[in-house]
């Protein structure tokens, strides 16, 4: 009834490429980011910043930059943490090393670092394929695991591989409390996207689409694999990678190598899916339901009066997660996005289902 | 010398369980097309069953033997696992058929989640022995030739020994018996297995079955020398590499993949790992596979790709 | 279907060659696909490539698109002369290329299909594609009018924003057509572009064929089975079998040549 | 459809309850003094890490059934963080909000992540035998209490026992000792006292890193075969260890010369090694064994009453021991703080921290409490975070540990400066000013 676009006409070929065609949707995406900037800070309570939005909003960043190279690109990595890792450590260093380097700086080369990294591990893409390539990507996360335990001056010579940031200021702004660290994750966030959204609708992105349904015709009409691919890592590792910084600085404040060990890797690779595989929107939903899904389940118990040991919850937890993974690859394998996408077209019908 | 030797054979041990991982991959991407993470959850499951059981029968039916404790709970923890291939091929598999590799392979990501929950809950979470009377002191050989002798695993060398024997065995079970001609064929092509009235299903169900032995096997193995306990479902990312280096459908590939990359890893570890700060077996396995697949990108023994348009 | 008042065209030979190829011989491990194959397309003809299935029609195309490497032999596009031609190079040079098995962008929209045929001609770089400002929005938007005219051509306005999997077969061989028409050709190598069609189907298709060839003067390369087809579109034909050529020449002195005869009765010699 | 639209209700279901729910949590409990525990009952480390977790809970459930801190009861809520650093912060997040006036984070990487948390949030961290060895400079951390003894103490009390075995420091010289430790900051933290000691008594150090959890170590132990050091420290958590006397046994290292830190000392280490493992040292921070009188009493008052962690048979293990002095320690420093901020109320984090930093537990204390023979007095200062580094040498004779007598006490000389420079290093990374007489006050 209030969803429909009949009536909106469009004249030009601008309008028509809006990224958000349909009114309402531009006017929902508008609420959202109201409530976004204005309305939580004021009232989500420190837990909610510290242990939910602020994974929530970095993973999902990094989410996004996977499903570039996953989604868009049909390139499947595992080795996502590795490049996090990148960013986290490369900022760190031009953080301590260099006197008076902005943040936003730093941030942004720990997102170059990872860029050049990527590319590097993205070449042998140009040769292997599909689930060779997967395994491939693992190199990727095993060595760079070791470098950063091994390689001291990575972590500016502390005995024990675990660094530290802290006073972080943004143009003179302090980033310490939960709500400014929300605030300043949610706008890079917010830039990321709209920029991801950008180059998936632009030539670059068609490019990658191309490589990812049919790379042989792609070929033909004159698309460069080599081009394609390694852009798509490129960009795909440069996001990660300024996750990967903000997850170090603004959510840890204190890390070590194996905060982005493997188990990152499938995590991310979970979102994507789960949140459905070339889609911006998808990266969302993916990251929104795999940091609340465990935090739910185990206080699901609480709710219900009853006190089962935090053992058994916890491997019920790994259960219940587990199956629902299948379940949604069962029942909607195009992701969370695409139910998204079915209920807005119910909805677009609603009342009248035909 | 002598002790190059001992490096290089105790790569050669290890490489031989990590090929009896690797099989479980092989089969079960031959016959289903699924590149199966569950496998390190498997081991660990059968592992975990296997240990409790020889621990509780015992106790339920008041007998002293270990051997039949053992003989036992190897039976049901067997049962078990074909339980386990059943329930997937009914709950996953056959709901997943015909889907895009990267989600079948989330599939079974989810699946060893679900089993490492389910694993720990039914059998526990402290660390178990499986005593199958391991021989654990090791021996000294040749010291007549080496000063100082070569100084050989007895474990290593009975766990290689039995790792081997399986091997064979499955490669027989493939290329001799009807299911196993049956299983090459799905795995050749479903339409034309099925049209030819191989159901699939069941193909499906036994492969899994035949990896769960294989997984239990292997969990015994790597239970009597570590300890049953959770990281047992870690060995399985040790095995990744033999595989996409021996070719995901090759089960030669698999062992001889398996003995490079022990081989590989252990050499690299004691003569370049010094020099790198230690601690690099793991990646360098990894990037030796990495390597060859940049050469060779369908593994040592996988079938070449022709690009048909 | 073409009465030669109609159309008043100079003979075939009597136009320069645009595209020869020179003894191209091709083999995948031990198999051959071709053997020594020569022949020449003239500009502005209409060029079939015929035979009998697994004659290596397709191969041959592969080879002229870079998508195979032939062992022997060399292509020569406009005087330039090709040892190995390599995809990007021939793209650029104006072949474009449709499939005998449908390769559209399944999980893109009929729009962004044939936008990619456009791809070669956009030049707005990284960044500016992330901001879609000024001159990358410029550019979108002015290669949308051009695509837009392209679909009202193979009038399937209708579908623009539909995902192209969803697309009967008919109407994915026109988009297949239509991402190739957006490169603006100068060649158009067509992969039986009327295989598993309908009477119809097959006469709007070759209606396309015939508006592309006349109104924008491409050069067409098609292989097709259907003869009856071939005879009326086609200026001159190459009659391939078993990777050789055992053919060349008008539909009619081709219709004649007993090779060919035997070839498609498959009579034993 | 029905599946998928079900499926769309489980996802909104979730987000929604999470919503509804997770701030209602975020309440302090009146009247009751809050410990929140953060625990890892799954994962590798789930077997030594157990054991740990019902020792704190079940001295705190004493504590309840005979009355309390003065009265005042304790409250405490476990939170699962599979020893991931990750993980915890989420814990400690979540339990911060509901009045959390102590932590023990568990695992080396935790603390780390926690150290830089706990001074905005007035929580103080208490790491007994484990997390930041600088930690124990209380000028620069003033919230982190690694009590009884740290990594660096450790590393230096294992090469006095082997100077002594050896026949005097001056032996030591051209001696080979080899550091086997996990790939991680808790393994290397030992690493500079290492080498300090190597210079200062000439003995060679190798360093043999393993990559965690150490499930595959027989390259390792190939080198260590290689080289033949007269001495293998192990520093394992976990699995690790384990593996390690396993892969010790297949290449035929003695036993005897291998002496690991407290948490490679306990039964889950050794417990199917066996036989195997007889003659392996460890370091020991605490006696095992069901003998003291606290663990009667928490047999008495706990088990019997049905109010048991876990197994009964496990009450009096090594780390089940370690579990009950911890939370013992966190006990008295709120008794402490009471005693100066008014007793029978609920301390703050703030106050805790003052109870922590001021705790005097001489040998009558601990007896009265019933930890006689348990462990050594202990008193901590604003300067000193530790209070006290006494440890034994503990030996498996293949059935149980075996206490040896005599007790070590780190080196001064060697730790102060070290901890001091540590500290100044880290104050100035932060751009902290550190405390003055004054705040010791406070």
């Amino acid at each position: 009834m209030f969803y429909r676009e009949n009536g909106q006409f469009k004249s030009t070929y601008r309008a028509d490429q809006q990224i958000f065609p349909i009114l309402q949707d531009r006017v929902l995406m508008l609420l959202f980011l109201v409530v976004a900037f204005a309305v939580v800070p004021a009232i989500a309570s420190d837990y909610w910043f510290r242990a939910i939005l602020i994974p929530f909003l970095i993973l999902s960043l990094a989410a996004l930059g996977l499903n570039i190279l996953v989604g868009y690109c049909g390139q499947i990595s595992l080795g996502t943490g590795a490049f996090m890792a990148v960013g986290a450590y490369a900022a760190y260093n031009f953080h301590v090393r260099v006197d008076g380097m902005p943040l936003i700086v730093s941030l942004l080369m720990g997102g170059l670092c990872a860029t050049v990294v990527g590319v590097l591990f993205g070449i042998p893409s140009l040769r292997i394929k599909g689930l060779y390539l997967a395994v491939a990507t693992l190199a990727a996360q095993f060595f760079i695991d070791w470098a950063f335990l091994r390689i001291n001056w990575l972590t500016n010579n502390s005995a024990s591989g675990s660094v530290s940031v802290a006073g972080l200021s943004l143009f003179g702004l302090p980033v310490e409390s939960a709500a400014q660290k929300y605030l300043l994750c949610l706008t890079l966030l917010v830039l990321f996207a709209l920029m991801a959204k950008n180059l998936v609708r632009s030539a670059i992105g068609r490019e990658w689409m191309a490589m990812r349904d049919m790379d042989v015709a792609a070929a033909v009409i004159g698309i460069r694999p080599v081009y394609a691919k390694l852009s798509a890592f490129a960009v795909s590792s440069f996001i990660v990678g300024v996750a990967g910084a903000l997850w170090g600085f603004v959510h840890l404040g204190t890390w070590e190598p194996a905060a982005f060990n493997i188990d990152r890797s499938f995590q991310l690779l979970f979102m994507v899916i789960i949140g459905g595989l070339g889609s911006i929107m998808g990266s969302f939903f993916g990251a929104a339901f795999i940091v609340l899904l465990p935090i739910v389940l185990n206080q699901l118990p609480g709710w219900f009066g009853l006190s089962i040991s935090t053992a058994l919850s916890s491997h019920l937890e790994f259960m219940i997660f587990g199956a629902l993974i299948v379940f949604f690859l069962v029942v909607e394998p195009h992701g969370l996005a695409r139910l998204w996408s079915t209920a807005k077209e119910k909805l677009r019908l609603w009342p009248f289902p035909y | 010398m002598g002790f190059f030797l001992e490096t290089l054979f105790g790569g050669l041990m290890v490489g031989m369980l990590y090929s009896l991982i690797a099989i479980g991959f092989v089969l079960i991407y031959k016959a289903s097309g699924v590149f199966n993470f569950a496998q390190g959850a498997m081991v660990l499951f059968a592992a975990l069953a296997m240990a409790r059981f020889s621990e509780w029968l015992p106790a339920w039916l008041g007998f002293e033997s270990l051997v039949l404790a053992n003989v036992l709970a190897f039976l049901l923890a067997m049962v078990m696992m074909i339980a386990v291939a059943w329930l997937i091929e009914r709950l996953a598999l056959s709901k997943l058929v015909n889907q895009e590799g990267i989600s079948l392979l989330m599939a079974t990501l989810g699946i060893a989640y679900f089993l490492d929950g389910l694993g720990q809950s039914l059998f526990g979470n402290d660390i178990y022995k499986i005593d199958v009377g391991m021989p654990k002191e090791p021996m000294m050989v040749l010291e007549s030739t080496f000063q100082g002798g070569l100084l050989l695993s007895r474990e290593d060398l009975v766990a290689a020994v039995i790792a081997a024997a399986l091997v064979v065995l499955l490669a027989l079970f493939f290329q001799k018996t009807s299911t196993g001609r049956a299983l090459r064929a799905v795995a050749d092509d479903h339409q034309a297995a099925q049209s030819i009235g191989i159901p699939l299903s069941r193909i499906w169900v036994i492969v899994w079955s035949v990896a769960g032995f294989a997984a239990l096997v292997a969990g015994i193995i790597w239970g009597s020398k570590l300890g049953v306990q959770f990281s047992l479902s870690l060995v399985a990312l040790k095995a990744l590499p033999v595989v996409i280096l021996g070719g995901l459908t090759s089960i030669p590939g698999a062992i001889i993949g398996g003995l490079l990359i022990g081989v590989g890893e252990k050499l690299s570890e004691i003569y370049l790992g010094p020099m790198l700060g230690g601690g690099i077996e793991i990646w360098f396995a990894y990037v030796l596979a990495l390597v060859f697949l940049l050469v060779r990108p369908q593994g040592l023994f996988g079938e070449k790709i022709i690009d048909r348009v | 279907m073409r009465d030669p008042a109609s159309t008043p065209r100079p003979a075939a030979h009597e136009r320069p060659v645009i595209l020869d190829v020179h003894n191209i011989s091709l083999s995948f491990g031990g198999v051959k696909a071709l053997t020594d194959i020569s022949f020449d397309v003239r500009e502005h003809e209409v060029r079939a490539i015929i035979g009998p299935n697994g004659a290596g029609k397709s191969s041959m195309l592969n080879c002229i698109n870079g998508v195979y490497q032939p062992q022997q032999g060399s292509i020569t596009f406009r005087g330039q002369q090709f040892r190995h031609m390599n995809s990007r190079q021939v793209a650029e040079m104006g072949v474009a290329r449709t499939f005998q098995n449908l390769a559209l962008f399944k999980g893109m929209s009929v729009l962004d299909n044939i936008m990619t045929g456009r791809n070669l001609k956009m030049k707005s770089g990284l960044l500016a594609q992330a901001i879609r400002f000024g001159r990358a929005e410029r550019e979108e938007i002015a290669h949308r009018e051009f695509v837009e005219h392209i679909i009202d051509f193979l009038e399937i306005q209708l579908h623009r924003k539909t995902p192209v999997g969803r697309l009967p077969y008919g109407l994915q061989k026109r988009v297949d057509l239509g991402r190739a028409l957006a490169m603006e050709p100068q060649v158009l190598l067509l992969d039986e572009p009327m295989a598993g069609m309908n009477v119809e189907e097959k006469q709007d298709m070759s209606r396309f064929i015939l508006d592309v060839n006349d109104e924008f003067g491409t050069t067409i390369v098609l292989i097709e089975h259907d003869m009856g087809v071939v005879m009326d579109i086609s200026d001159r034909v190459v009659v391939l079998d078993y990777g050789k050529k055992i053919g060349d020449g008008t539909p009619h002195e081709v219709r004649g040549n007993p090779d060919v005869i035997r070839a498609y009765l498959g009579t034993t010699h | 459809m029905k599946l998928k639209s079900l499926a769309l209700t489980v996802v909104l279901g979730a987000g929604t309850l999470g919503a509804a729910f997770a701030p209602s949590l975020a309440q302090a409990q009146a009247k009751e003094q809050f410990f929140p525990l953060l625990v890892y009952r799954t994962g590798p480390y789930a077997p030594n890490g157990t054991p740990w977790a019902n020792g704190k809970q079940d001295y705190i459930k004493l504590v309840n059934a005979t009355g309390g801190i003065n009265g005042v009861k304790i409250s405490y809520e476990e939170c699962e963080t599979g020893y991931a650093t990750d993980k915890g912060v989420e814990c400690y997040e979540r339990l911060k909000d509901k009045g959390a006036t102590l932590i023990d984070p568990q695992a080396t990487g935790i603390t780390f992540a926690l150290t830089d948390k706990a001074p905005v949030d007035k929580i103080p961290l208490i790491t007994v035998g484990y997390g930041l060895s600088a930690s124990q400079d209380g000028n620069a951390f003033k919230w982190n209490f690694p009590l009884m003894g740290s990594y660096w103490t450790a590393a230096d009390i294992l090469i006095q026992h082997i100077a002594k075995k050896e026949g005097g420091v001056d032996k030591l010289k051209g001696k080979k000792i080899t550091l086997v430790y996990h790939d991680s900051p808790f393994g290397k933290e030992p690493i500079p006292m290492l080498q300090e000691r190597a210079k200062m008594n000439g003995f060679e150090l190798a360093l043999i890193p393993v990559t965690a959890p150490g499930i595959e170590q027989k390259s390792a132990w190939l080198q260590v075969r290689q080289q033949r050091p007269d001495y293998v420290l192990l520093w394992g958590w976990g699995v690790m260890n384990s593996t390690a006397l396993k892969e010790a046994v297949a290449t035929g290292y003695p036993r005897e010369k291998m002496y690991g830190v407290w948490w490679a000392g306990a039964e889950p280490d050794v417990k199917d090694v066996g036989m195997n493992a007889k003659g392996y040292n460890a370091l020991a921070l605490n006696t095992s064994g069901t003998q003291p009188k606290v663990i009667q009493d928490i047999l008495k008052n706990v088990h019997d009453k049905g109010q048991g962690t876990g197994p009964r048979d496990e009450v009096g293990s090594v780390l089940y021991t370690r579990g009950v002095i911890i939370q013992m320690l966190g006990v008295e420093a709120v008794r402490r703080a009471q005693e100066r901020f008014g007793k029978g109320k609920v301390m703050t984090g703030e106050q805790v921290r003052w109870g922590l930093e001021n705790l005097a537990l001489d040998q009558k204390k601990l007896d009265a409490l019933g930890f006689a023979g348990v462990m050594r007095p202990i008193s901590t200062s604003c300067q000193d975070h530790m209070g006290s580094s006494w440890a034994r040498i503990e030996t498996w004779d293949g059935a149980k540990w075996n206490v040896g007598t005599d007790w070590y006490e780190a080196d001064e000389q060697i730790i102060k400066p070290m901890v001091k420079a540590a500290g100044e290093k880290y104050a100035n990374e932060k751009k902290l000013n550190r405390r003055d007489a004054g705040d010791c006050q406070s």
